[in-house]
């Protein structure tokens, strides 16, 4: 596959390469059979594929927190910066940059949202003053959050944590963000702003992306390349803009067929064929 | 290769619904079943007597805690307690009605054990999780003390104790100290075997599911319209009937007499740690956990000696502590869901075999 | 696919009939401390219709279903079922009632398997006593086997055969969700509450549920409430639109109307869609 | 028999009055040292969510290594030294071998975790330094081993130990400076967060390895402060593993998560069972001391049912 | 090589242990100099092992089915519960129980009990010597009247078992019994139980402990003021630990006996040269001749005695349990005995018949100078008159509670 060709060439503008790992839960069930990504430095790359493809899996297995879930990697490299880091803690990843929104907010329930951010900088060494101001600007990204800043974020609503578990993260000034279904329970108009934010910080700050969406029409439109995954396997990769106008990615993801725009009222009810799987 | 389904088809329900509906399962725990009624053919007094007979009964109390923690969720500290009210009210049955069948007996002393149950059940529906445990705390504490203080329990005897008269079933001698090993031990069995079986049907009905979904996720149970009240008292009713019944046991086919003392948190503890370590919520693990905290020490204490490692007594009783200690640790670490899950494990591996993996 | 045929006694008495208010809610209002989380709002849901409500994060929206189905005390305000005022009721008795939902983060019995999962919600329909029950013969077994049986329909219906035996906790979340909706289903609920139902899904799975969420209302003539932040789906499912923001409501009406309207453009949807 | 239990213990109370204060005094003692044994279990349950078992045992543990390394011949003060050394290297290892293994795992398990390691530390205890009682080496430490007794009345006598006085103190110092630690410091919040969800603080980079190694040594130190005085008051001996579940009901009544709750909801349980036992035990023959406590704490749960000051349990869907 | 068996159920763990271990060191260290003295009893070896029971009753079981399954001559089960455990399983199984001054007191009844032997005096025994005692101290039985005596006790079967006669006594004497439970658990923390005497004043105290909770009684009585004189404890709360650990304090502390301390005895110097110095025993060297660990000594003493009693009856060399019974149930130890063993002085010559398994042999009373244990009376009996009637009947009401309780098959002489 051309894809795995491309990893192997690694080149200094890469932050992370994922060489081929493959993943076991439980001693028994093979999840991941052999994935490869390189997320260049400063990119923004889009993991798309369907429910139980594995996206989170591949990205706990970046971060390191597939040993709290029972899960090992058991073959293949995950490079981070030119560093070998599949032996390393989770928290020895953030130190280096490299940090991850779960899927499924994990919000810490009985901390207040401000707290919930605060913990985002726990690993930070750079002073009060400059904590502050990113709260602030975490703040003024969700404002929602400044309202309900003194609430449990147990008893907030699911966006809410949502972006709390997004703010959290911004608040350790990572290089690289692993970012699970970001969009997940958010208003549209708020999914909007999110991409937004994540183009601003990759812009202006030069952070890169590794997103896991489901939200591909979104996805794509901000991203710079893609992977497609199918049941643990790279099925497809490409420019986010070839991959935009790929016919199957179309159909499958972004639902417009040759005749546009298709209503959920008239989907038709038959199993389709991938023909990539062909 | 051999452990595999493939082939055995369902063509109804009622057979996919059938408590094992692997056949090699089936072929399995016959076996065992087999194996356990020739044992005392070859098993010496002291294996009925000091292993087989109290493991059963113990593994019988840990699926009766199994059932309020495994499966109802509800954490309790008291199942030493329970076991105490099943002991005396069989040992008063026994006494004030001695012309009725000692069996009858042991069975009925389980619902004086479940109305225990229901009464320090009932602030559960308050209080949960560890909080829940100072009123089984409470329980456990309180009727100690009623053993000691209630002399009507023990006929007031001066020794404070229970003793186990002789009683007779269909004609052998089941009970009281000339009551010999065998017999004692096909009676535990056969009661242990049904119960087991009785409570599998429960757990995999619709109150077993009750149990599971308050466990599970107490709220969304309720919205689905579980009474958190009928489904976590039946819980402790069920599950202290079960502890009941295992206590009655306990002292009339292996203690053979009881001061307070034997029901006392150390026995609340350890069947804990055998319904945990067995693995919570599974019925199997129950036996694990009672082989492995009950027979495991008292191979280590009667095996070392015999093996010819020369330490002390007691040398031989703290190593052994130790040991089992450490042992729980790694089998936490190995699989913190207990011995059964591991089984389960096991036995998926053995289906994909040769292949490592699904 | 197997034709759903409506089983009988699936309709209720006739109390309600197609096209009669359903469910109505009369200024409720209800708060947290100092967060007001609903603010005088009144709304109705009309027997068979899909009704859809939406708003911005935080706007109330899953505080409302929870007060439909008895989980939320509202400190004001007045609740209708079937044309008489209800009284407050135990969480519990929503079920009797004919309400199930789904939730916003799953809520699935982790330590049971799918089917398991699904008989759960044949609870309410199973009588057989204890005794019974403890021997598994006579009445219990078939009782169970009997609602095993529908439980397969649904299987069927919602194309999850595959995953039959699996625990839930294993499933990827998408699917998670659709076990949440056959769960929901197997309660053969007069009303159904789902709470974003399709967040974390990609199209494909989206229109999926769809199809499922339309068959329900359609075939079984379930009536439906739900939240969801596609506007895609929302436009597309709904046949009437309650817009809510920071608990109030600003807008009610048919989904191009709503969709139109200043406020909501404003409030939730930014660009219109 | 009304009178008996509204009246008479009142009347009893007001005819000594010197006996109430002793009675609430020993009460208060007893208190303080059970809310010693509670922080340990707070600290731990804090910062990792984790009802740590073996509390009870690392108390025997510490009062142990300090008396046998003076029996050793050690003096006071190194042996003092040489057990928070030891107690330094037992939190390294159960971080290493017992809490990291098992990050992310259900509290139950966590908890069956501790059991193990209380078993195993009681054998390794046993095998060290032998089962018989020691006596604690109060003087050699400098702790205050006299009395003081004040008279009231003719007939009143008011007995004060020197020794519950410097419990006192420690406990509120040790309360007062882990309170400070835990809300005032950035650790503080993360031990919060690691109790509430561990592959979360994991995720947002808290060293869950560094963290649990301080807490636990903080717990043992707290152990070791609790094994000097309990084996003051009593022998160092191993049966004050079972003292050490009266924590519970402390711990229970108070709140699992707060310090302060461990002291109030100490003096709470000391000074009500002891009040408890001694006006009203009677009427049922004594010894109710041993489940009151629970019954206590059974009473305030049902009207708060997260403790005095316990997180509360959130419950939302 | 002829031998014998004998387990020996020990605690040198748990809550117990402080007590347990001096006992166990007693016993294994005189069976152990016998062997290597003498090579065992008239040529006999006795091989003995060590059963560590924790003071716990399902662990007592099982070392009883394992003393069992290796036919072991006597049990020793050193716990009360234990001991009410194995009395019904001793005559199926036909095992003699020794329980020495503890146990069952009714089990003195060797009609009732063939099988379990209690000497040298019942726990009834000894309550009743403390109050004969406190008697002498108020000038005669009469002085009881209208005293107040306290009685603090393990909250178990151990310390319940002697308040019916406690009872009985108040009433026949009118003084008045105040009891003050402590739980087991509860040992270490026993204010309340001393506040109470604090408030109620008792004229004296009796004690009713053993393991942790003597030291922690002791300490809390000193803490209290209370008169220390006034303080009596049964023979298990007499170890020398127990009062140490109420320091200077503590003088003056009492507890019944019936074994002398000290090392001074040529046995136990054998014991120090052949078994302690030569390295085949754990015991501290300075821990001979304190009062547990003579206690365990006089238990041993019993055994071996009885063993040669059971050889000399049955003319066999190697016996068997049944046998042990035998001589048990014929033990003559008289002072001639003692002298040639060589522990004369250290217990007063006992006689076990075939009725009578306790003897109700005399006692005295020691005191704790602050440093070890003294003699504060001379030997003397117990109240054996009152209390055989009541021993009688309790005997009669264990028979007839576990109805139906197996007769003895070889009727005892009457004498
Ligand atoms: N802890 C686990 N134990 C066993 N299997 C697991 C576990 N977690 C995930 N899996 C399995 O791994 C596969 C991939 O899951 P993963 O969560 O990575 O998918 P995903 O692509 O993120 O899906 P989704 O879009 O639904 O989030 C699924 O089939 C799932 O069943
Ligand atoms: N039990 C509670 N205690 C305190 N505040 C609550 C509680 N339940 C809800 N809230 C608050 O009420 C507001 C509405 O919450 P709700 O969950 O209904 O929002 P929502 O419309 O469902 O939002 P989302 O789309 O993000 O799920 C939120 O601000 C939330 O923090
Ligand atoms: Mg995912
Ligand atoms: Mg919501």
């Amino acid at each position: 596959m051309d894809a795995n060709a491309r990893q192997t060439e690694t080149s200094a503008s890469t932050i992370l390469a994922v060489n081929n790992i493959e993943v076991i839960y439980n001693h028994v069930i093979l999840v991941l059979k052999g994935v490869s990504l390189t997320v260049p430095e400063g990119g923004i790359v889009a993991l798309l594929g369907a429910n139980g493809a594995g996206k989170t899996t591949t990205l706990k297995a970046v971060s390191n927190l597939l040993q709290a879930e029972r899960g090992d990697v058991t073959k293949g490299t995950i490079v981070f910066k030119d560093e070998r880091v599949e032996a390393l803690s989770p928290n020895d990843l953030v130190r280096r940059g490299c940090i991850q929104v779960m899927e499924g907010r994990h919000c810490f329930g009985h901390l207040t949202i401000e707290e919930n951010l605060l913990t985002g900088a726990y690993t930070r060494k750079d002073g009060g003053a400059a904590v502050k101001a990113d709260l602030e600007m975490v703040y003024d990204y969700f404002p929602r959050l400044r309202e309900r800043r003194g609430s449990q974020a147990g008893y907030t609503s699911g966006g809410e944590q949502q972006m709390c578990a997004i703010g959290r993260a911004l608040m350790s000034r990572p290089s690289m963000i692993l970012l699970d279904e970001p969009s997940m329970g958010l208003a549209p108009q708020l999914v909007e702003e999110i991409f937004e934010i994540v183009k601003e910080l990759n812009e202006k700050e030069g952070v890169s992306f590794l997103l896991a969406e489901q939200n591909t029409n979104v996805a794509l439109r901000y991203a710079t390349y893609g992977y497609i995954m199918e049941s643990g396997r790279i099925v497809l990769d490409g420019a986010a803009k070839a991959l935009r106008e790929n016919e199957d990615v179309k159909e499958f993801y972004l639902g417009v067929g040759g005749e546009g725009r298709k209503s959920f009222r008239n989907v038709k009810h038959y199993k389709r064929r991938k023909r990539w799987l062909a | 290769m051999f452990y595999r389904e493939a082939g055995q088809y369902k063509t109804t329900y009622a057979a996919d619904q059938q408590i094992f509906p692997i056949r090699q399962d089936r072929i399995g725990i016959g076996v065992i079943l087999v194996l356990a009624l020739l044992l005392p053919l070859v098993a010496s007094e002291f294996m009925l007597s000091a292993i087989a007979i109290p493991f059963l009964i113990l593994a019988l109390a840990t699926i009766g805690l199994n059932i309020l923690t495994g499966y109802a969720g509800q954490l309790s500290l008291g199942t030493g307690a329970f076991m105490g009210v099943g002991a005396y009210s069989c040992y008063k049955l026994v006494t004030i009605f001695p012309e009725v069948n000692v069996i009858v007996h042991i069975l009925l002393s389980g619902v004086f054990a479940a109305a225990a149950g229901v009464v320090f059940g009932l602030p559960s529906l308050r209080i949960k999780g560890l909080y829940l445990a100072v009123t089984t705390l409470a329980a456990q504490f309180f009727l100690e003390w009623c053993f000691i203080r209630i002399s009507w329990l023990y006929n007031y005897n001066a020794s404070g104790a229970i003793e186990v008269p002789g009683r007779e079933f269909f004609g052998t001698l089941v009970t009281g100290p000339a009551a010999g090993g065998i017999s004692r031990y096909y009676v535990v069995l056969a009661i242990v075997v049904v119960m087991t079986l009785l409570i599998k049907n429960l757990i995999r009905g619709r109150i077993g599911r009750q149990w599971m979904m308050i466990r599970d996720m107490d709220i969304a149970a309720e919205l689905m319209g579980v009474r958190p009240l009928v489904a976590k008292l039946s819980a402790f009713a069920v599950s202290s009937y079960v502890c009941g019944v295992a206590g009655a046991m306990f002292v009339f086919f292996y203690l053979g007499a009881a001061e307070p003392a034997v029901f006392s948190i150390t026995l609340s503890f350890q069947v804990l740690f055998m319904a945990i370590i067995g693995g919570l919520g599974s019925l199997v693990g129950s036996f694990f956990g009672a082989a492995f905290i009950w027979i495991l020490p008292i191979l280590m204490r009667v095996g070392l000696p015999a093996l010819g490692v020369d330490i002390a007594a007691e040398t031989v009783f703290q190593v052994a502590q130790m040991v089992i200690g450490a042992l729980i640790i790694f089998f936490l670490i190995v699989e913190p869901h207990g011995l059964a899950r591991l089984w389960a494990i096991g036995k998926e591996k053995l289906r994909v075999w040769p292949f490592p993996y699904a | 696919m197997n034709v759903l045929v409506k089983p009988a006694g699936m309709q209720p008495d006739g109390e309600t009939a197609p096209g009669e208010v359903l469910l109505r809610i009369d200024s409720v209002s209800l708060s947290f401390g100092g967060v007001r989380a609903i603010t005088n709002i009144s709304f109705d849901i009309i027997k068979g219709e899909v009704r859809a409500i939406i708003g911005p994060n935080g706007a109330g929206k899953t505080s409302m279903l929870n007060v439909i189905n008895g989980f939320y005390h509202p400190q004001e305000g007045t609740i209708t079922w079937r044309g008489k005022v209800r009284r407050k009721m135990k969480p519990y008795e929503a079920a009797s009632h004919g309400i199930a939902r789904t939730f916003q983060n799953v809520a699935l019995f982790k330590g049971m398997t799918t089917l398991d999962n699904i008989m759960t919600g044949r609870g309410l329909k199973m009588h057989s006593g204890f005794l019974w029950q403890c021997l598994r013969v006579g009445p219990a077994l078939r009782e169970e086997i009997e609602h095993r049986r529908k439980v397969e329909e649904i299987i069927d219906f919602l194309e999850i055969q595959a995953i039959r035996k699996t625990p839930v906790g294993r499933l990827p979340y998408g699917l998670q969700k659709r076990v949440e909706l056959a769960r929901a289903l197997a309660m053969e609920p007069e009303l159904l509450l789902l709470d974003e139902p399709m967040a974390g899904m990609n199209l494909e799975e989206k229109e999926d549920m769809s199809r499922f969420i339309l068959d329900v209302n359609q075939q079984f003539g379930t009536t439906i409430a739900l939240i969801e932040h596609d506007m895609g789906v929302v436009m597309d499912l709904s046949d009437r639109v309650v817009v809510l923001d920071y608990g109030r409501k600003i807008a009610d009406g048919p989904p191009e109307e709503v969709q139109a309207n200043q406020d909501v453009i404003d409030a939730y949807l930014g660009v219109s869609h | 028999m009304l009178y008996n239990i509204l009246i008479d213990p009142f009347v009893q109370m007001v005819d000594a009055p010197d006996f109430l204060i002793q009675v609430v005094w020993e009460g208060f003692v007893a208190g303080v040292l059970y809310a010693l044994i509670a922080l340990g279990f707070v600290l731990i349950y804090k910062a990792s969510g984790v009802f740590n078992f073996a509390q009870g045992i690392m108390v025997v543990f510490a009062g142990l290594s300090l008396v046998g390394l003076h029996q050793k011949g050690v003096p006071a003060w190194l042996a003092l030294i040489l057990a928070i050394g030891i107690m330094a290297i037992l939190a390294v290892c159960i971080e290493k071998f017992v809490m990291r293994p098992l990050v992310g795992q259900p509290d139950i398990i966590l908890l069956m975790a501790t059991i193990g390691m209380t078993y195993f530390l009681i054998g390794l205890g046993e095998v060290i330094f032998g089962g018989e009682p020691k006596q604690m080496i109060t003087s050699e430490l400098g702790l205050p081993t006299g009395s003081t007794a004040f008279e009231m009345g003719e007939r009143g006598l008011v007995i004060l130990q020197h020794i519950d006085i410097a419990a006192a103190v420690i406990a509120l110092l040790m309360v007062g400076g882990l309170a400070v630690f835990f809300n005032r410091t950035r650790i503080g919040r993360a031990l919060r967060a690691v109790a509430d969800d561990h592959t979360a603080a994991l995720s947002v980079g808290i060293s869950l390895n560094q963290i649990w190694a301080i807490v636990w040594f903080a717990a043992g130190i707290v152990a070791l402060a609790t094994g000097i005085m309990w084996g003051a008051r009593s022998d160092v001996s191993f049966a004050l593993e079972i003292v050490a579940l009266k924590a519970l009901p402390v711990l229970i009544l108070g709140g699992f998560t707060s310090i302060p709750g461990a002291i109030i909801g100490g003096l709470i349980i000391g000074i009500g069972e002891k009040v408890g036992e001694i006006y009203w035990g009677g009427l049922v023959g004594g010894g109710i001391e041993s489940w009151l406590a629970y019954v206590i704490a059974l009473v305030f749960l049902l009207f708060r049912p997260q403790g005095l000051f316990g997180e509360k349990i959130i419950e939302r869907i | 090589e002829d031998s014998v068996y004998i387990q020996l159920p020990t605690y040198r763990t748990g809550p117990y242990a402080g007590s347990g271990i001096h006992i166990a060191n007693g016993m294994s260290d005189y069976l152990a100099m016998i062997n290597a003295r003498d090579g065992g009893v008239n040529g006999v070896k006795i091989d003995f092992d060590e059963c560590e029971t924790g003071y716990d009753t399902q662990k007592g079981v099982e070392c009883y089915e394992q003393a069992k399954a290796k036919n072991t001559l006597v049990f020793n089960p050193w716990s009360t519960g234990i001991t009410l455990q194995v009395i019904p399983k001793s005559s199926v199984d036909k095992i003699p129980v020794l329980s020495m001054a503890y146990g069952l007191s009714a089990a003195a009844d060797g009609n009732t009990f063939p099988w379990v032997f209690n000497p040298p005096d019942t726990y009834w025994d000894g309550l009743s010597a403390i109050i004969k005692y406190i008697g002498e101290q108020e000038g005669g039985m009469e002085g009881l009247k209208g005293k107040k005596i306290g009685y603090i006790f393990l909250d178990a079967g151990y310390g319940r078992e002697p308040i019916p006669l406690l009872d009985n006594l108040a009433q026949k004497y009118g003084f008045e019994v105040l009891q003050y439970p402590v739980a087991g658990k509860e040992m270490q923390n026993q204010s309340s139980q001393w506040l109470s005497i604090r408030r109620d004043r008792p004229d004296y105290v009796v004690m009713w402990g053993w393991g942790a909770m003597n030291p922690t009684a002791i300490k809390e009585a000193v803490k209290n003021r209370f008169d220390m004189s006034k303080f009596i404890g049964v023979w298990w709360a007499g170890g020398d630990e127990d009062a140490r650990a109420g320091g200077a304090g503590a003088k003056g502390y009492k507890s019944v006996s019936f074994n002398n301390v000290g090392a001074d005895y040529p046995a136990l110097q054998d014991i120090k040269k052949l078994v302690v110095d030569a390295g085949n025993s754990h015991t501290p060297a300075d821990t001979i001749g304190e009062n547990l660990y003579n206690r365990g000594v006089v238990n041993a003493l019993y055994m071996v005695e009885a063993i040669r009693t059971a050889q000399e009856m049955t003319g066999k060399k190697v016996i068997n349990a049944e046998d042990m019974r035998l001589g048990l149930e014929n033990l003559k130890i008289d002072e001639a005995r003692l002298e040639a063993i060589g522990l004369k002085g250290m217990i007063a010559p006992i006689e076990i018949t075939c009725s009578n398994h306790s003897g109700h042999h005399p006692l005295f009373i020691q005191e704790w100078d602050g440093e070890k244990w003294t003699s504060a009376t001379d030997w003397f009996s117990p109240l054996t008159e009152e209390v055989t009637p009541i021993l009688m009947q309790a005997s009669k009401d264990y028979a007839t509670s576990n109805a139906p309780w197996p007769t003895r098959d070889d009727a005892c002489p009457a004498n």
